[in-house]
């Protein structure tokens, strides 16, 4: 007999089985068990030192994936997310050291240019009502002819150097490339930074109407249209959101390594989607949190750095990566199950 | 594979009369590579095979695919629209093999650059041009060998690329004991820096480091001081950061195959050929390397590697 | 709200097409404020279609739509909305993965807080959404449950609460019975009752004779998409309508019919 | 065909929890060839999970169901239905994007031809599909249309065509009629009637009482996931079945409060 | 006044804007305006030696885009799809050299594999009810590491070579990559296979059960479930066959370049997703044709080969590739409207 309660028809569930359920919660099961996994073989691994560089490469494939995430609830996929890095980066490079302008200046040329493509983006997707899928394919290999076809012309390279040169470096630097010393260890400020994105999507998703919009638009677009939501507008946004990620990903990556490769950022939108759905994306839309995407990138580049720290056979490196992944998802979808059968 | 050059020469020449015909002013030589868009390496072949081409007044189509079957359809492409000479860079001949013989039966002229000097003959082309990529590795483990170092990481940034595992095979042949190949990925070269940094962390043992392209160069270096390891930082290829990072002693070496040569002189080779049937050495593999840039002799080509020609 | 009074809304030889399809032609009607039309019809009539094309969804393929009697065409059913036009429609426009109270407020969200930290008062929409579902007999269990996991009654429930805590002028309810209890259509007809009396113009499709009848001021009549006639309640009698509705009470004949055959 | 017939299918105690959602407990129930079960109660009360637990979609969490006096689990609805259990799902179970005859028969596609070349006969079905459409009053335009591009009434009639045309022994309905028009509605009703006196099992959902009344011949009653009784028809007075309906001739006395104050 | 009908609500509506409404015969226009475009423009590319070489370039492509479809339509992603050919490829070349087997041996076992794959991939979808996008991410890079780990223990390098010495090569090669004459002008025998794949999965998809089944789980899965479809069996059926059209594929390019690298196909899968996206298939599932697919592949190669007939500066070809990509949908999207639009 279970106790009389307010509603009958209302069962009593422990806080930790609720826990369970929840999307976001459910990744952190994931990476718990690649912490755990490798944390145990991996003293490095586990130490201040490996705890900083594993999150290090986390951190810039969380902010991408927190956008890419928000866009994915909302219903849309941009393949030119991975490109779009390495087209902000190079830009700012571009303007710093060919054209000469101050670092911020190259910094804000680069942020005007993301939006505007953020905008085309979304804007073509809505006109012509063509899957996302297909109109960002073709940005992504149009950006990535001209990332490689402008910086031969203004470089006569592959690469943009110099960029170290620029006035105005180590204001730029002390914001987007410098570090941070917690308990004796040197962190990057990217995680910093990963974090307040992390925060302000989850904040925006749950509590503004934009991000109810969001979910809606996601989850049934023409019901969405009907019951008012300005669905168009949203996706639009979106976009831009995933093309300012892009900046602050491609401004960083100047910054940090003051030379930019013109093949920056080809092939990690897919990585940046990976880690949406390891943090309980649907690829359908309408659901997913902010707070488990950067869980699934963290999953992501706890796995990829484990595999070194345990010196497994380099050629085996991709093999471990996806049992590794499958790990992730599978034992959350484990713990989930039990969760959810709860009181038999 | 003396009598296989003659034969090859007699039998393409009856065809290089057609494309002579075609008229003596407008040449024009396709180049097709197994490089990926962007590469460094084969960014300055492209440029060298250009600046012949503009040099020697003659019309010059790069393209390159990784992929040895969009490769000899690219070949395929090429003969259908009969240029006057192709250069092929052969990492995997026996896949060409059917695209190369099929362009000299139809009377072009083929130059193989890069690696397959071996095959270069027997498939019919009239020379070689180019240092394969084993023996540039052997060189590179050699010098790092010379300069004392005992485990060598090999860091691989395109994961089965044929010309890459090649480096590293040579590497180890020249180091006289197994290099460690570590994987990492050239688009995210902060990831790249991060997972170098791991492996120097976990295997402090770790005395060389030999990268295969400049930009992953400059990574490395940052993760061995990020790691406070000491290793010797040595990489294939220049640009201008590897040549600052050798003048300020970061870098310790780079094998410098000289590539612009491997685009340069095959269109020479070819006009050459087309004008007047001249062939190079006998169809003998010209050699273009590997030669090793180091603090004895950066400063003179820094400048033309910052121009992107070394 | 008498007959005389400006129409609110006022169609004039409507049609629609769907690619070679033609669901709606030739449709003329009026909405008056303090008045319910009630638009009958078989199935695929095109009474979903026109209350559609009232709302937004579609626009016309022929024909005007006033709104007081200026023409307008509503690009997007936003502007419908901005126009105090609320509806709940046939298939309910839900989604399925929401919560209750983000249904409820989806596209009119309550805000609070300033400039950047303005934000989505979720505190009120919970509260608002339960006590407009349990003022119509529906005691949810969480405003926080995903409508997809309601029962069908429940979510044409939260359908009709929130158009009519929305609606400001028309209220236009789309088969909104057709899944509720006898107790929460009983609901339903009291709001249409007093939304008419508040002044709105409702329009109100149904196919049960028992309901339309009694809120009805105007029936306009549909069969396989064109008008067969506008009435108003006057000019019909109570039997005219059960008739229009296709036998409304053949179906006393027909419960004699399917008692089994005595004896068995 | 009497009350002392073995029962087609026995309920004993069955209940189902969605996580902390407890839908359903403690039912009991038979159903009996030739016979029509009804399931009557308020919206939310369980009645379309406790057909989806007939039908395979659900497994029960408690209790146990038997099948000609046998326990069995249903794994999935296709074991149901090669149990000859056909059923009309509320939310209908149709592809949206899937012409109207692909929907009528998935999951049960007739073939022609031999070997590697036997194929989906589709011109007999695109005809039944018509002839069973047009059996109920419904004229489609073209089988090859989309489902999802159907009025609701169409939508629902395809669903219930296909459930008779393969029921063969228990036919499960829920809420078959609350999107059909009268004409319809008679229709369904009537198919109940025959559906009986070929001796199936059937279980039919409705809110309406005067669908439940001619046609019932036993009456579960549900309320918030739990039984309040379960009636054979002589046990029970039409007064009473109305009643149970929570007040289906208030609707009477409503009639009477929603007609505008006399005067206005 | 419209004449007199048997049904009063359907307008006539004239063959032409009937047919052009269909998906396949949409993505037809994408491909007529790429040819036209190319066509125009080079004399080589409309010759019937340019014609073999970008059917060439489509065969192997459409073969694989057309399984892709098919799994697509069915509702699931299959990112292993292209390193899936170069583990079948691989198989066949280790089988035929290192154990020294006959290469229909080799072949025989290469398809055991791609089917056991393939089945894992199904299975593990339908029993963990995980998005396929992401246990196929797992296999994909699950396979890629398998792929230079087994080629490098088995040959020492990253390349099998020597399958040209197999016993029984020739009869293989005859099957798999000849040539045929037409008009004078040889022609590969994929083309063929291509051809052959598309009619048959054609059929299966219009005219079976099996096709059926494949649109609902697709477009409902739940509902299809409903109503008795096997939407597990089907969707394993599906991944078994995308892994089958891989393995023909792989053998295809195992015999016909008679050596195969360890990195053969990566990359590929999202091409495949194009050109089926392209073709008409829905992201979402429940929609699409096999013969969009087909002429998806058919855009894809054309557009790949034309930039190169053109002389395009390399440099650029991805912006081309990206911009044409664009067109092609773009021009389909408007014919479309334009036939939508109809009588008015
Ligand atoms: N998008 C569409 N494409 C093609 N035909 C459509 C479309 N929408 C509706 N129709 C057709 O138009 C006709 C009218 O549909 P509508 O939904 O308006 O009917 P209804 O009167 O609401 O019927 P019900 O009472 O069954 O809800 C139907 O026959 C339907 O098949
Ligand atoms: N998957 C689920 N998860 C959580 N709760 C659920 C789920 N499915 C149903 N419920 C809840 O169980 C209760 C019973 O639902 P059910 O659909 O059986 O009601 P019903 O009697 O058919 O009502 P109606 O007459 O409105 O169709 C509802 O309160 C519903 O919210
Ligand atoms: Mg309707
Ligand atoms: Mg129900």
């Amino acid at each position: 007999m279970r106790p009389a309660r307010a509603d009958e028809r209302v069962a009593a569930v422990g806080l930790w089985r609720r826990l369970l359920v929840k999307p976001e919660l459910g990744s952190l099961i994931g990476a718990v068990v690649i912490l755990a996994f490798f944390s145990v073989q991996s003293s490095v691994f586990r130490s201040l030192s490996g705890v900083a560089n594993w999150l290090d490469v986390a951190s810039t494939l969380g902010i991408m994936a927190v956008a890419v995430a928000l866009l994915m609830i909302g219903g849309h996929f941009d393949l030119s997310a991975g490109v779009m890095t390495g087209t902000t980066a190079l830009t700012v490079g571009i303007v710093a050291t060919e054209l000469d302008q101050n670092i911020w200046v190259a910094i804000a040329a680069s942020l005007v240019l993301a939006l505007a493509i953020g905008f085309a983006n979304g804007w073509l997707v809505t006109r012509t009502g063509l899957p996302s899928f297909i109109i960002t394919l073709g940005t992504f290999l149009m950006l990535q002819g001209l990332n490689l076809g402008l910086t031969k012309l203004f470089t006569g390279t592959v690469i943009v150097r110099g960029i170290a040169e620029a006035p105005g470096f180590h204001s730029a630097q002390l914001v987007l490339a410098s570090r941070v010393t917690l308990f004796g260890q040197e962190f990057r400020i990217a995680i910093l930074w990963w974090l307040l994105a992390t925060a302000v999507a989850s904040w925006v998703l749950l509590r503004t109407r934009f991000g109810n919009w969001v979910f809606a638009t996601g989850g049934d677009e023409v019901a969405s249209r009907n019951v008012g939501v300005p669905a168009a507008r949203t996706t639009i946004t979106l976009f831009m959101t995933t093309a300012a990620a892009a900046w602050l990903v491609g401004s960083i990556t100047a910054v940090r390594l003051t030379s930019v490769q013109a093949n920056t950022g080809t092939g990690q939108e897919l990585i940046y989607i990976v880690a949406a759905v390891i943090g309980g994306c649907l690829l359908t839309g309408g659901f997913g949190s902010a707070i488990g995407a950067a869980l699934g990138a963290l999953v992501f580049g706890m796995t990829q750095q484990g595999i070194v720290y345990l010196n497994w056979d380099a050629d085996w490196f991709y093999f471990f990566l996806g049992a590794m992944l499958l790990l992730a998802v599978l034992s959350n979808r484990l713990v989930r199950r039990y969760a959810e059968a709860a009181r038999r | 594979s003396t009598d296989d050059t003659g034969g090859s020469g007699s039998g393409s020449t009856s065809g290089s009369g057609s494309s002579a015909a075609a008229g003596d002013g407008d040449l024009s030589f396709a180049v097709i590579t197994h490089g990926s868009a962007g590469d460094a390496f084969w960014d300055v072949v492209q440029k060298g095979a250009e600046a012949a081409g503009e040099d020697l007044g003659v019309g010059v189509d790069y393209q390159s695919d990784g992929d040895p079957q969009r490769q000899s359809q690219l070949i395929q492409a090429a003969v259908n629209q009969d240029v006057d000479g192709i250069v092929v860079s052969m990492a995997n001949p026996d896949a060409l093999q059917d695209s190369v013989e099929a362009a000299v039966s139809a009377g072009i002229p083929v130059v193989t650059i890069n690696s397959g000097a071996d095959r270069s003959a027997e498939f019919g082309a009239i020379g070689h041009v180019g240092q394969d990529e084993t023996i540039a590795g052997q060189g590179a483990g050699q010098r790092l060998a010379q300069d004392g170092a005992k485990n060598v990481l090999c860091v691989v940034h395109e994961a089965g690329n044929i010309g890459l595992e090649q480096r590293c095979a040579g590497a180890s042949q020249g180091l006289g004991s197994d290099v460690k190949l570590l994987q990492v990925d050239i688009n995210d070269l902060q990831a790249a820096q991060s997972t170098i940094t791991s492996q120097l962390q976990s295997d402090p043992s770790i005395d060389g480091v030999l990268t295969l392209n400049s930009a992953v160069a400059s990574v490395a270096a940052a993760a061995a001081s990020d790691a406070g390891s000491q290793a010797e930082i040595a990489t294939f290829d220049l640009n201008g950061d590897v040549i600052a990072a050798i003048q300020d002693g970061s870098v310790a070496f780079a094998v410098d195959q000289q590539q612009y040569e491997q685009g340069y002189l095959p269109i020479v080779m070819l006009k050459l050929y087309a004008q007047n049937l001249n062939t190079v050495g006998g169809g003998q593999p010209v050699l273009t390397g590997p030669g090793i840039v180091d603090s004895a002799n950066v400063d003179a080509i820094a400048d033309l590697a910052s121009a992107g020609t070394r | 709200m008498s007959e005389a009074g400006a129409p609110l809304l006022e169609l004039r030889g409507i049609g629609k097409d769907f690619g070679s399809v033609i669901a709606l032609d030739g449709i003329s009607t009026t909405v008056r404020a303090g008045q319910v039309t009630c638009v009958l019809g078989d199935n695929g009539a095109g009474k979903s279609t026109l209350i559609k094309v009232l709302s937004g969804v579609h626009r016309p393929t022929r024909g005007e739509l006033l709104l007081d009697g200026q023409p307008v065409a509503f690009g997007a059913p936003r502007e419908a909305l901005d126009a105090g036009i609320a509806t709940v429609y046939q298939d309910l426009a839900m989604i399925p993965l929401m919560a209750i109270w983000r249904n409820f407020f989806l596209g009119s969200e309550p805000t609070t807080g300033w400039g950047p930290f303005r934000r989505f008062d979720s505190a009120t929409a919970k509260e608002v959404t339960r006590r407009e579902l349990a003022a119509m007999g529906i005691d949810i269990r969480d405003p926080d449950q995903p409508v997809g996991t309601l029962s069908g009654g429940e979510r044409q429930s939260v359908a009709i609460a929130r158009a009519v805590h929305f609606g400001a002028r028309v209220l236009i309810l789309d088969e909104p019975t057709s899944a509720l209890g006898v107790k929460q259509a009983g609901v339903v007809l009291r709001y249409i009752a007093q939304a008419r009396d508040r002044g709105l113009g409702v329009v109100f499709i149904t196919h049960n004779p028992h309901h339309a009848h009694p809120v009805g001021d105007r029936f306009l009549l549909l069969n396989r998409g064109r008008s067969m006639g506008d009435f108003a309640k006057g000019e019909l009698s109570r039997e005219e309508l059960t008739g229009m509705m296709a036998g409304g009470d053949e179906l006393t004949e027909l419960a004699e019919e399917l008692e089994r055959p005595a004896g068995r």
